[in-house]
């Protein structure tokens, strides 16, 4: 609504320039060594041979998807309950990023799905969840890029946010029962072995550096969007310098 | 809002203090005030998008104002929203008129959801009693503002706030509008209106929109 | 007449006169429900397997492209905004809204369904819970429906938008709503599906109001 | 630019523009194909052998919900009356609003049908015959569609009953759309349902849009 | 349509003979007869519910009359629709503007159906040149009006048929519709309007539908 209270975030400028190099350097250091151990360094699985590499994407990438969203409904819950401007902004800012995560997930799965299963998909309950949660982000984007006035479009955003990880729960246990109710015929089942401590590391780190890339792309989306709404700002307060009409009375009995 | 300000407020009647209007990006109006007492009224002018519509909107709590205070018997409007829907009446450019329901269950329903009201009775001082029955599919551009305006007399309401009322109207409707107008101000009630023709009316003040425009439209 | 009341009996009597949204959804579900048998063909065996299946999803789009316009006509005609205005709570006149949109879609949709049910060959021990679980769902369709229709209000793409953002809140409805007939069927216990619908509805009820109010408050600013 | 291009130009823009009824036919596609799998179970084979079915069934009833419509929008702002009294005639300007509508609705839908029969796993060999089908049959339906639109104008209640009314003629697009998906999945020629589908568009473009014109001229009266 | 009708047309300009008009069960006027001769302009008054809509619509040809004919420099106007079709604009009390278009689309699309015209130049008549590229999901009540009202000078049409075209215009506007009536009537045109409030026009005929009611409204 009020525009002049996107305009003096300063505090967090100050912060998001000082921590931003440091998150980006630290994302492009631990993702490069997460995949040269991954690539090179983990030995191949005795059952799945080199797709199991996949995993070192495809596991952080759903981990992130879910992380993501539950971020993104917090910061809502911010904005709605304390209307607190910088609250909207991490949400809009949180959830493309959130969206690719979950798409990465998917793209990924059905790859490795197509070389371990020969399909590119079933309807295995995780794999259903990842879709759903795929779902609710994409009409989450929808709505909020679907009204003219920005301001707008956050606030439904934000309650839908909220009304959605109410049934995040809901979903994933009622597709559980689902699957277990019709049990598939000749379905993989997915977790394995155990995970061995050679995968396990490298694993580790591309997580960590998953959610130091998230961080950095969130910084750097929401100093966009608060400088985009400092200029606006500008623009409007010189309008309304020009408008400091002589204010006038009009009284009747 | 800081406490000083309230003192600022009239201690009676319906006022606006400092207002401004934005409607998307742009600021349509600014540093506009205004004071009504029990049976005031408030005549709206200006050019087509100088803000009649946005002001009168802003009156009725649908949106709110940019900057300033609406104020009501001293105290500001936006503290109880639901004492100030109760006294007010809104009749907008659009009719809220069903095609689908008779004249007398159109207005019959509107009146009901105040409380109730005597329907019958609006319906003849806005000439509409002979169509009573009659879906409103039917009604010509003027008797469709006409069973809007009737809404004002089924149930009572200490402000009316009109967007454009004469719209349509032929002589003979305008004249009831106008005595329906001066029931209500006598009755001490408050009315704010827009209008692009002559409504003329005893003692009541105008306000152009255009002396308060925040850059030339 | 209460206002809650007369909100209600004034949806009812617009839906009835014009038969436009309402009556669509029943004839939405017969139409696609007898329009299957002819996309997958006639063996009455496959029919059977999938009858509940087809009746739950064509019952859930119907209630769904009911909803699209649940505020829509009000909002375009200046209603809404008039309603807003009136003493009675946003979040009241969201129940009344949703109760005579059920009354008009959910319930009759429930009585038509065994008739379809037969047409699709569904076991016999299904009809009871069929109905059954419609009753105890709907309602919380039309609930849901009611926040979606009220978040997509006045944006560009209404349509898709709707379709996009029920379709994982309907989702756990639809499962257990087929889960039961399918119990029944097999002659598993109905009673924990239908005790989780109510537990959706029983959720939804005071839930799904108070978050469509909100998005009308800021749909009409 | 001639009349024909700019109205059909004008109703793409509007289409892209809110998306409304039209963009929204996707979007329910794409929801009612991903509700099937919850409501009929998630086994392969079963999906499998409904999948070409599912697929024809709910593009044919989002085609015609969205066609319910085609004339609405421009019937309440009064722009259908304006449009009739411009020097184009009604009948061109039916076939106009019919291109606009299969571009925004058939055209995206038989481009989408590929990625749901992968989720559906229909079998790799009708997926050409897929897109081939809905791209002869959506025309069809879009004409079709219109007469109805244009019959439920002027009536007052009954939206429905028209549909119904159209319904016999949308079976037979159905039929032939889906034979020939099963049939190149069995390995038979598609030539002669595809001809058949063929031969249906080549009998509406003509008739449709007279009929529905005429319609028009007496809701307009 | 006997043939010694024919005889009695006016051999030039735009008439009406006899003309009687139904909606629904009711006969809203009957014996209403009227001619104009080139640069010629009529003005219907009457109640609302009078049938100056109706009449509106029954000379465009939205419509048969219940008795009587419209016709056009001696043949009666139902012979050939297309050709009457191309010599009018009609201007309802529906705007027919679509909120997602802009203003400058809307106004395109409709002189385009019409074989073309100079769009600029009609929007800057009234004063909607700054709006050209905002959707008009934007415009005020009166601004939309304007817009409707462009799409006379955007293409050109000897006949003018107008519902209430003043509703909702400031006085600018009002000027600016005067203006484009007069030059319109200098250029040979017919101007057809109702209104219920004043409109002054030289050598304007006045009808009042109430003088031709078939039966008290
Ligand atoms: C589109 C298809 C797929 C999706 C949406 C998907 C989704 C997920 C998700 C959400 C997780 C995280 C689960 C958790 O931490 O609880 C996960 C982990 C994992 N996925 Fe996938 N997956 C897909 C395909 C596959 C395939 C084809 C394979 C291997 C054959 C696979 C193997 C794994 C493994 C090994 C993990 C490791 C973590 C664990 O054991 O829980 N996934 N996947
Ligand atoms: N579709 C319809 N069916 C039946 N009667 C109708 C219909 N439309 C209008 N009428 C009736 O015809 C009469 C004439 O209506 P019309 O709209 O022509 O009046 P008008 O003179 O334009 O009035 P106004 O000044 O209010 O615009 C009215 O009494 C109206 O109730
Ligand atoms: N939803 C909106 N978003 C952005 N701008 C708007 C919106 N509605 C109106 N406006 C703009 O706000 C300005 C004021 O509009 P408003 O309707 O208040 O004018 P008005 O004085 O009532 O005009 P009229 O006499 O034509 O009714 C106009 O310039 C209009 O273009
Ligand atoms: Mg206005
Ligand atoms: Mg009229």
């Amino acid at each position: 609504m009020n525009l002049h209270r996107f305009a003096n975030p300063a505090r967090f400028m100050r912060l998001s320039s000082a921590l931003l190099p440091w998150c980006g350097a630290g994302a492009a250091a631990l993702i490069g060594i997460g995949l040269y151990l991954a690539l090179f360094i983990a030995p191949p699985d005795y059952q799945q041979g080199e797709a199991v590499r996949i995993m070192f994407v495809h596991v952080p990438a759903a981990w992130m998807a879910s992380l993501v969203y539950a971020l993104m409904a917090l910061a809502s819950a911010i904005a709605l309950i304390w209307r607190h401007p910088l609250a909207d902004i991490a949400a809009l800012s949180a959830a493309p990023l959130g969206a690719g995560f979950t798409l990465l997930c998917l793209v990924t799965g059905s790859l490795w799905g197509e070389r371990m299963w020969g399909t590119w998909w079933v309807w295995d309950a995780r794999l259903t969840s990842v879709l759903v949660l795929f779902f609710l982000y994409l009409g989450y984007l929808a709505l909020v890029n679907a009204f003219d006035e920005p301001g707008r479009g956050a606030r439904a955003g934000a309650i839908l946010a909220l009304v959605g990880i109410v049934n995040l729960p809901i979903i994933k246990f009622s597709v559980d029962w689902w699957n277990t109710l019709h049990q598939p015929a000749s379905v993989f089942r997915l977790g394995g072995p155990t995970i061995d401590a050679s995968m396990l590391w490298p694993l580790a780190i591309m997580v960590l550096g998953f959610m130091l890339f998230f961080a950095t792309l969130l910084l750097v989306r929401m100093r966009t969007t608060l400088i985009e709404a400092k200029i606006r700002v500008l623009l409007l307060s010189e309008i309304e310098r020009h408008a400091a009409a002589s204010p006038r009375q009009a009284v009747a009995s | 809002m800081p406490a000083g300000r309230h003192t600022m407020l009239p201690a009676a009647g319906f006022a606006g203090i400092d207002l401004a209007c934005r409607r998307g990006e742009r600021l349509v109006f600014a540093g506009l005030s205004f004071s009504l007492a029990a049976g005031g009224a408030l005549v709206l002018t200006g050019p087509n998008g100088s803000g009649k519509s946005s002001l009168l909107r802003l009156m009725a709590g649908l949106g709110r104002p940019e900057a300033g205070v609406l104020s009501w018997d001293g105290a500001p409007v936006g503290e109880d929203p639901p004492a100030h829907r109760a006294r007010l009446h809104f009749i907008g450019h659009q009719e809220a008129v069903k095609p689908l329901l008779s004249v007398a269950e159109n207005l019959a329903f509107w009146a009901g959801m105040r409380g109730g009201g005597d329907v019958g009775q609006a319906l003849a001082r806005f000439r509409l009693a002979a169509f009573a029955g009659s879906p409103c599919r039917l009604l010509s551009a003027g008797q469709r503002r006409r069973l809007a305006l009737a809404r004002l007399l089924a149930s009572p309401a200490p402000l009316w706030l009109l967007d454009e009322p004469a719209t349509g109207l032929d002589s003979d409707a305008l004249d009831d509008l106008q005595a329906a107008i001066a029931a209500q101000r006598e009755a001490g009630g408050f009315v704010v209106l827009s209008t692009h023709t002559e409504l003329p009316m005893a003692g009541a003040a105008t306000l152009c929109l255009s002396d308060f425009a925040a850059r030339p439209a | 007449m209460s206002a809650f009341r007369l909100l209600v009996q004034r949806d009812l009597r617009l839906a009835l006169r014009q038969g436009g949204d309402a009556a669509m959804v029943v004839g939405f579900f017969v139409l696609a429900t007898i329009l299957f048998p002819f996309g997958v063909g006639p063996e009455p065996e496959l029919l059977a397997r999938i009858a509940a299946g087809i009746l739950w999803v064509t019952a859930l789009l119907a209630a769904l492209l009911s909803l699209e316009r649940l505020f829509q006509a009000d909002w375009e005609d200046g209603s809404l905004e008039a309603l807003s205005l009136m003493p009675l709570p946003l979040e009241a006149q969201v129940l009344a809204k949703c109760l005579a949109h059920w009354l008009v879609t959910g319930l009759p949709l429930s009585a038509t369904a065994p008739l379809l049910a037969l047409l699709l060959q569904l076991d016999a021990a299904g009809y009871k819970v069929l109905v059954a679980s419609l009753l105890l769902g709907t309602p919380t369709l039309s609930l849901i429906g009611a926040v979606g229709a009220a978040l997509s209000l006045g944006a560009r793409r209404g349509g898709v938008l709707l379709s996009l953002l029920m379709l994982p809140l309907y989702i756990p409805v639809l499962i257990f709503g087929v889960g039961a007939i399918e119990a029944s069927i097999g002659g598993f216990g109905v009673g924990p599906h239908l005790l989780l619908l109510g537990a959706l509805l029983a959720g939804a009820l005071p839930l799904a109001p108070l978050a469509a109010a909100a998005a009308l408050r800021q749909a009409l600013e």
